[in-house]
């Protein structure tokens, strides 16, 4: 059997199948077999390019080419030039924006350096119940160098140099907590990874620590090298069995290998690492409740100072960071402060991975420079918004976060940035919405699970949230006045000034951010009982058109509280006092006679 | 595992694995062979990655194409899961996504042993630090 | 104070896991997650029992086991469903999901059925976005369930 | 360590380095507002979570409000503790407790002693701007203490006078957000929990959450039956408290008003406990000295050290806690509980009533005394030896509700027999008193001499675990002495593994002694209070003409024309007792 030349490679991803990929797709079909080629070039359908604002996309291998904007037109010019005589169609060559030059191998496209993995590095490429393939990726290089070429002192310069800033949502620098660390005397201390990944619609952390658990032993063990500490604790969430199970495997390996225990790499320094589990709190991601959980209490966070550098696990000197810091660190010195410190913005350096869900077509782990635009993220890589449907909001950080909206798309991704626009980054949870999501709902989703994870330890986060969440429910249920819209806002400023930790004070985030936002929704929610994403259920009025409506009384057979009442043959009517919205009228009615309003 | 015990052992593993990562056991020239790397993070694994790995291993074996295949961490492709790479000897890798039974049949029978592209490739959208 | 009483086989390996902990009050968390595993829940008894061993108030290891979400002190159904509420879920549909399971399975979140068949419970985020709307039965993961699908999925236990 | 210059209020203030916000504002005379922090600090008593968060202040250059109570002053610092940021805040977390809280304020135990109604009304707040829906719980009532934690505001003070002053564990914060409360373990009944009755964690709770049990309706229908002779005896701390309810200056000794009022109540005798305390000397002064002779002779299993068995709440924690021990302790039943006995025995016999139509009630600074006196082994035939136990705030109540006018009642004398007493008995209220007194007269007991100088104020003083030596004819007697449960803890777990050497040892549940006694009128972390009462308590024994328990002429008549001798036949019967193991137990099904 002969061997296929050429691969035609067209997108068939949702953004590119609305602009008629799929005709393309037969077209090229029916050209090859016009002509005869098909023994010499096939068609292949991939998925999303990620690259929809110039889609069609349509890639030839094996020479990588890669065409823009394809129409059905353009399919037999590709093929009579490309295919039979082996010369690329240039006006449909990708452009490079900045160059202003069409770029023939899509190896060297702009694009590709969207993303950058660092701490994905392995994800992906290893098993990582191999720590052989760890190795043969420069792994525990990094380790062997602090080792044996830098003292504590200057391998934490490097990790200040490299500008890294905490990962678990904060955005404190990294060195400068390990200096903080390294500073107080003690008998023991302690290395803490932060592996209790609760941000609902986030498993970055999880997949790194699936994908490539190595990176954060061996993070761990430079960062005890470099405050002093012999003891690492992994405190991961009793839900992430798989990520329990590789790291044990990991841990297993390190030690039978002797890149754990005593005597690391000949030079004298002792380092084990031990699991601590989770139950279920998302406020265990605070540090102090992380510590207090890990000590068997419950997982209550309290004032600081001190910090768990002065006084932490079992209070030793503790320093604690997140899974996607510390799958950082072993980079940062394999390549040098100085090449991390180039990627990224002057004051977020590096890059940060991002769980990208919810509308979008390209949901997944993305790792992205620092200053990357939201747009960017959404519409490049993230493929755009499911089902053609019309972008409304990114929430980034999680309960902690806000929603941004269009006129943030241009953001550049960085902790402060982000800040000042009313959300933040947060472990790296980005979900997108469209039209068919009630910000006041989303509001209220965020706040019920703030709710429901609040320790309970302080007022405001104890009774405030309860208040803010009944407050949005009355909204969304239709009873909401003017009034109630002060409230929301006095007592959201209130919570964010007076509660006791992080995850309190920025608890009424969501609610700032769609306030600020979508103050417009919430308006119309309140004044003229209006949801118009239609999620709002008890503010929709389901109505029977007359017009169309036959009579065939299926609608009132199904209703479930027997709201809809009509002859046979003649149109029906809902009673509005009695309707519970279910919606099920609309499900069977065969005229579509049913609409909402 | 023999211990490591100096900086130049590690080098010195890290040479002989980079040859070939974990395909020492197959013969001097892994290389030589396809490779197939099945995503088995937590949602690879619910969508139904498992079974084809296990698809794949037995496939292989049955109809007699030598080839390695193994499991490895979240390609990032969540949309697409269960996701598998595959590198032909000389070659770029290919990923491919949404594969089931028949489609671990069709990337055998058409790609593996031909080097003929099936549908649902998923074109690799980031570079990482190590290439 | 009551005399707490239990299964011999079961109370000597809850024992032998506070043991193999050294009774160390710092490992109550990973204790009770131990126990369980072998009880399945965390009855008083056991709560008793691990205060007892450990060393720490009963209302202290009551105080965490109430704390945590994972921890249950009912005994959970022979299969027990889990929805995720995660966010990515909760914007594709998790709620109609979760709606759905009640109907079908005439289960109430955090109960379990008559029979012990089913037991029902939220959770926030298993990590598998990309599948979203996700449910687990047991061990099993479900992605991309529609509440149309929700019925078939049942029907398998 | 150095000085801080901050600035409060516009005002400059110069602190110690370490000072908190609160404290330095409170120097100058400010008071930030406060719910949850609690101190005693001559106690070395403190409670500071930071949460309630009503004592938040705006501290320049902090992106949010910090509570005072927490933030430690630094170098130029300045603070606003009224901005309208700050006020608005305040405001909002104190409507959002009151939104979370019952409004029964007319009816509830605390009204007009309530920190969180105190607050409220000094923040001057009309209405409740976020109303919703409140955390319910159910209601427990033991014998001794109510909890209605509908009212709880998590300030966190019981839970941590409970476990960590007093080690008894019977609370802990449970469940999380909204519902989170502080509770026995599954919400029981704190009767099936290892509580003490020691009400420490009524003492301190700011609102009605924890509260006694009320048994004055009893004692009114009591005193209005005409069938039944009530006769009252009140213990020694009352007497130097009972003054604050009527806002008298702490530490005012008014026994005198306090027999007054008693008698106006229309108690048929008024007795004190006071006389029981020197009869408890004598019992439990001679079963020591017989120990310790027993010791001196070399027999073997002597229990020693004796421990003192006067406190109901360290009886029960002994016999929940320390059940291996429980042979230990003198077998001496309480004051209250001596009292009870001879009152319902000898004084009943000697007034010609019969026993069931003479009631007991005793005024106790105590709330473990109520669940004392129903214990089974202290009933005849199911009639309780001491029928109802109210404490100090339940007599104030009684006195305010008779429209008594206390402050100006003059003075009245106990009635007899059971109502005289000498020095050695009031110091039973305060640390240290007990073994003081037993001191007294086993040392003139045992060298036949007499005492050269009655105080030794080396067994005195609030610090939590102290020891002294004290020379008792050749012998040297080592005495420990714990006040706080927690103290007692340590002093137990010392003599269990050997590394100490007492004789005797004295423990009171509450810290300070029965003079910080749960049932007291409530000091609201005030510890000055507390000392005040103590110095009263000295004061009361220099007043006494005979200052030790042997030296009482009724003690002497009662063993005279009933008794016997100490620790003889009937007095085992009528004044001792035994203990049970209430720990826990694991069985197999």
């Amino acid at each position: 059997m002969a061997k296929i030349k050429y691969h035609i490679l067209c997108c068939g991803g949702t953004g590119c199948h609305a602009s008629k990929s799929d005709v393309i797709m037969s077209r090229f079909n029916e050209v090859i077999n016009e002509k005869g080629l098909t023994s010499d070039a096939k068609v292949v359908a991939t998925g999303c390019f990620g690259f929809c604002e110039q889609g069609p996309i349509v890639k030839i291998l094996p020479d990588n080419t890669f065409y823009t904007r394809v129409t059905p037109e353009d399919v037999e010019e590709i093929i009579n030039e490309h295919i039979i005589k082996g010369r690329k169609v240039t006006r449909l060559l990708y452009t490079d924006p900045a160059k202003n030059e069409h770029i023939e191998d899509s190896k060297h496209m702009n694009f590709y350096k969207k993303q950058i993995r660092i701490a994905l590095r392995n994800c992906g490429f290893i098993d990582p119940e191999n720590i052989n393939e760890y190795i043969a990726r420069e792994g525990y290089e990094a380790l062997s160098k602090v080792l044996g070429e830098m003292t504590p002192q200057q391998a934490i310069e490097e990790v200040k140099l490299s500008g890294l800033r905490g990962r678990g949502g904060g955005g404190f620098p990294t060195g400068l907590k390990w200096e903080f660390a390294s500073k107080y005397q003690a008998d023991q201390k302690y290395v803490v990874c932060n592996a209790d990944e609760g941000d609902p619609g986030a498993f970055m952390d999880r997949s790194i620590l699936e994908g490539d658990p190595h990176s954060v032993l061996e993070a761990m063990e430079i960062c005890g090298y470099c405050i002093g500490a012999t003891k690492g604790l992994i405190y991961i969430r009793a839900e992430y069995p798989l990520a329990i199970h590789r790291l044990k495997v990991a841990i297993k390996q390190a030690r039978e290998v002797g890149l754990l225990g005593k005597d690391i790499l000949g030079t004298g320094f002792d380092f084990d690492v031990e699991l601590r589990y989770g139950a279920g709190a998302f406020v265990c991601g605070e540090e102090t409740a992380l510590i207090h959980s890990m000590e068997g209490h419950r997982g209550e966070p309290t004032v600081k100072p001190p910090f768990p550098a002065e006084s932490g696990y079992l209070k030793k000197p503790s320093n604690v960071n997140n899974v996607e810091t510390f799958a950082n660190i072993p980079v940062i010195f394999n390549k040098g402060a100085n090449w991390f410190n180039k990627i990224g913005t002057e004051r977020s350096k590096g890059t940060k991975v991002f769980a990208l869900a919810g509308k979008i077509n390209n949901v997944g782990l993305i790792e992205v420079p620092m200053g990357t635009t939201l747009r960017e993220v959404i519409y490049e890589i993230g493929g755009g918004i499911k089902g053609g449907k019309k972008f409304k909001a990114v929430q980034t950080g999680g309960p902690s976060g806000g929603c941004l909206t269009e006129k943030h798309l241009d953001v550049p991704i960085e902790y402060d940035t982000l800040i000042a626009a009313g959300s933040m980054m947060g472990s790296g949870g980005m979900i997108v919405m469209d039209e068919d999501n009630c910000m006041v709902s989303v509001a209220k989703f965020y706040l019920e699970f703030t709710v429901e994870e609040s320790c309970g330890k302080c007022t405001p986060c104890r009774i405030g949230n309860k208040r803010l969440h009944e407050i949005l429910d009355k909204i969304t249920k239709g009873h909401g006045t003017m009034e109630d819209l002060d409230k929301l806002k006095n007592l959201s400023q209130v919570i964010k000034d007076t509660a006791l930790c992080g995850l309190g004070q920025t608890s009424p985030n969501p609610v700032l951010s769609t306030i600020d936002n979508f103050w417009d929704e919430y308006v119309e929610h309140v004044t003229v009982k209006k949801c118009r994403a239609g999620v709002c259920t008890s503010m929709l009025k389901f109505v029977i058109d007359p017009e169309v409506c036959i009579g065939c009384t299926l609608c009132a057979r199904n209703c479930p509280v027997n709201a809809i009442t009509g002859e046979r043959k003649s149109p029906h009517q809902i009673n509005q006092d009695i309707c519970i919205k279910c919606g099920t009228c609309k499900e069977k009615c065969k005229f579509g006679a049913i609409s909402i309003k | 595992m023999a211990k490591i015990k100096s900086l130049a052992d590690l080098k010195n593993l890290r040479d002989n694995m980079k040859s070939g990562i974990d395909l020492r056991e197959r013969g001097d020239h892994p290389d030589a062979l396809p490779q197939v790397k099945v995503g088995m993070a937590t949602s690879g694994i619910a969508s139904g990655a498992k079974e084809i790995m296990n698809f794949m291993i037995d496939e292989l074996d049955k109809r007699g194409i030598p080839a390695v295949v193994t499991q490895t961490g979240d390609m990032g492709y969540c949309y697409a899961e269960p996701t598998i790479e595959v590198k032909l000897p000389g070659q770029d890798p290919v990923v491919f996504g949404y594969v089931n039974q028949a489609k671990a049949d069709e990337i055998i029978e058409k790609y593996i042993k031909n080097g003929e592209l099936v549908d649902g490739i998923l074109p690799v959208n980031f570079r990482s630090v190590n290439e | 104070m009551a005399n707490i009483k239990l299964a011999e086989d079961k109370l000597k390996a809850l024992i032998e896991v506070c043991k193999s902990f050294n009774n160390e009050k710092g490992e109550l968390i990973n204790v009770l997650h131990k126990a369980q595993e072998i009880f399945g829940y965390l009855p008083a008894e056991v709560q008793e029992v691990v205060a007892h061993e450990l060393n720490v108030s009963v209302a202290t290891v009551y105080g965490v086991v109430s704390f945590y979400s994972f921890f249950t002190m009912k005994p959970k159904g022979e299969n027990p469903i889990s929805v995720c509420l995660g966010t990515a879920c909760y914007v594709r549909g998790a709620e109609k999901v979760l709606e759905e399971i009640k109907k079908v399975a005439k289960v109430e979140v955090g109960e379990t059925t008559p029979d012990g068949k089913f037991s029902l419970a939220c959770l926030r985020c298993v990590g598998a976005c990309g599948l979203a709307p996700v449910l687990m039965i047991g061990q099993k993961v479900y992605g991309r369930v529609a509440p149309e699908k929700v019925n078939e999925i049942l029907a398998e236990y | 360590m150095g000085k801080i210059n901050l600035i409060i209020d516009n005002k400059p203030v110069q602190v110690e380095n370490g000072t908190t916000v609160l404290q330095a504002a409170k120097e100058i005379g400010i008071e930030i507002p406060t719910l949850c922090y609690f101190q005693l600090k001559d106690l070395n008593i403190e409670n500071k979570p930071g949460g309630c968060r009503v004592c938040v202040v705006e501290i320049e250059g902090r992106r949010n409000l910090a509570p005072s109570c927490t933030t430690n002053c630094t170098e130029g610092m300045i603070v606003h503790t009224h901005s309208l940021r700050v006020l608005n805040a305040r405001r909002t977390v104190v409507e959002l407790i009151l939104s979370d809280h019952p409004a029964d304020c007319l009816v509830c135990p605390k009204s007009g002693n309530c920190e969180l109604q105190n607050l409220a009304h000094r923040l001057g707040i009309r209405e409740i701007s976020y109303q919703g829906v409140q955390s319910t719980y159910r209601k427990d009532t033991s014998p001794s203490i109510i909890r209605d934690v509908d009212k709880c505001v998590m300030c966190r003070r019981c839970e941590m006078m409970c476990n960590d002053v007093q080690t008894v564990g019977a609370l802990s914060a449970i469940n999380r957000g909204f519902t989170a409360v502080v509770a026995p373990a599954f919400e029981q009944n704190l009767d099936k929990s290892p509580c003490t009755f020691c009400g420490q964690c009524v003492a301190v709770c700011p609102v009605g959450a924890l509260s006694e049990v009320d048994n004055t309706p009893q004692v009114i229908r009591a005193l209005t039956d005409k069938t039944k002779t009530v006769i009252v005896q009140t213990a020694p701390a009352v007497r130097v408290a009972l003054g604050e309810e009527f806002g008298m200056e702490p530490g005012t000794i008014v026994t005198g008003k306090m027999a007054a009022a008693l008698r106006e109540l229309g108690f048929n005798y008024v007795f004190d406990t006071d006389f029981a305390a020197d009869l408890t000397i004598m019992e439990e002064g001679t079963e020591l000295l017989g120990r310790l002779s027993d010791f001196l002779a070399g027999k073997k299993d002597v229990k020693l050290p004796i421990l003192t068995s006067c406190c109901p709440g360290w009886v029960n924690f002994l016999e929940h806690n320390f059940p291996e021990m429980k042979e230990v302790p003198s077998t001496a039943k309480s004051p209250q509980q001596m009292f009870g006995a001879i009152a319902k025995t000898y004084f009943a016999n000697k007034i010609g009533v019969k026993r069931e139509d003479l009631i007991v009630v005793s005024v106790m600074p105590c709330l473990a005394k109520k669940y004392e006196c129903q214990r089974d082994e202290f009933k005849t035939n199911g009639d309780p030896d001491v029928n109802y136990s109210i404490s100090t705030r339940e007599l104030a109540k009684l006195i305010k509700m008779a429209n008594i006018d206390f402050v100006n009642l003059p003075d009245a004398e106990f009635d007899n027999p059971l109502g005289e007493s000498t020095g050695a008995a009031p110091i039973f209220g305060v640390t240290g008193g007990v073994i003081e007194a037993a001191v007294r007269t086993a040392y003139e007991v045992f060298t036949g001499q007499k005492l050269p100088k009655i105080e030794f104020t080396e067994l005195r003083g609030l610090e939590g675990v102290r020891s002294a030596t004290i020379k008792v004819g050749d012998l040297d007697l080592n005495i420990g002495i714990a006040n706080g449960l927690g103290n007692a803890r340590k002093l137990l777990n010392q003599v269990k593994k050997g590394e100490a050497n007492y004789h005797a040892i004295e423990i009171m549940a509450c810290p300070g002694g029965c003079i910080g006694g749960g049932g007291q009128p409530l000091h609201h972390g005030n510890s000055e209070i507390i000392l005040k009462r103590s110095a009263a308590i000295y004061e009361e024994d220099r007043n006494k003409p005979l200052r030790k328990s042997h030296e009482n002429p009724y003690i002497v008549k009662l063993y005279e024309e009933f008794l016997g001798k100490p620790c003889g036949e009937l007095s085992h019967h009528l004044l001792h007792t035994h203990y049970f193991d209430r720990s826990t137990k694991i069985e197999i099904e």
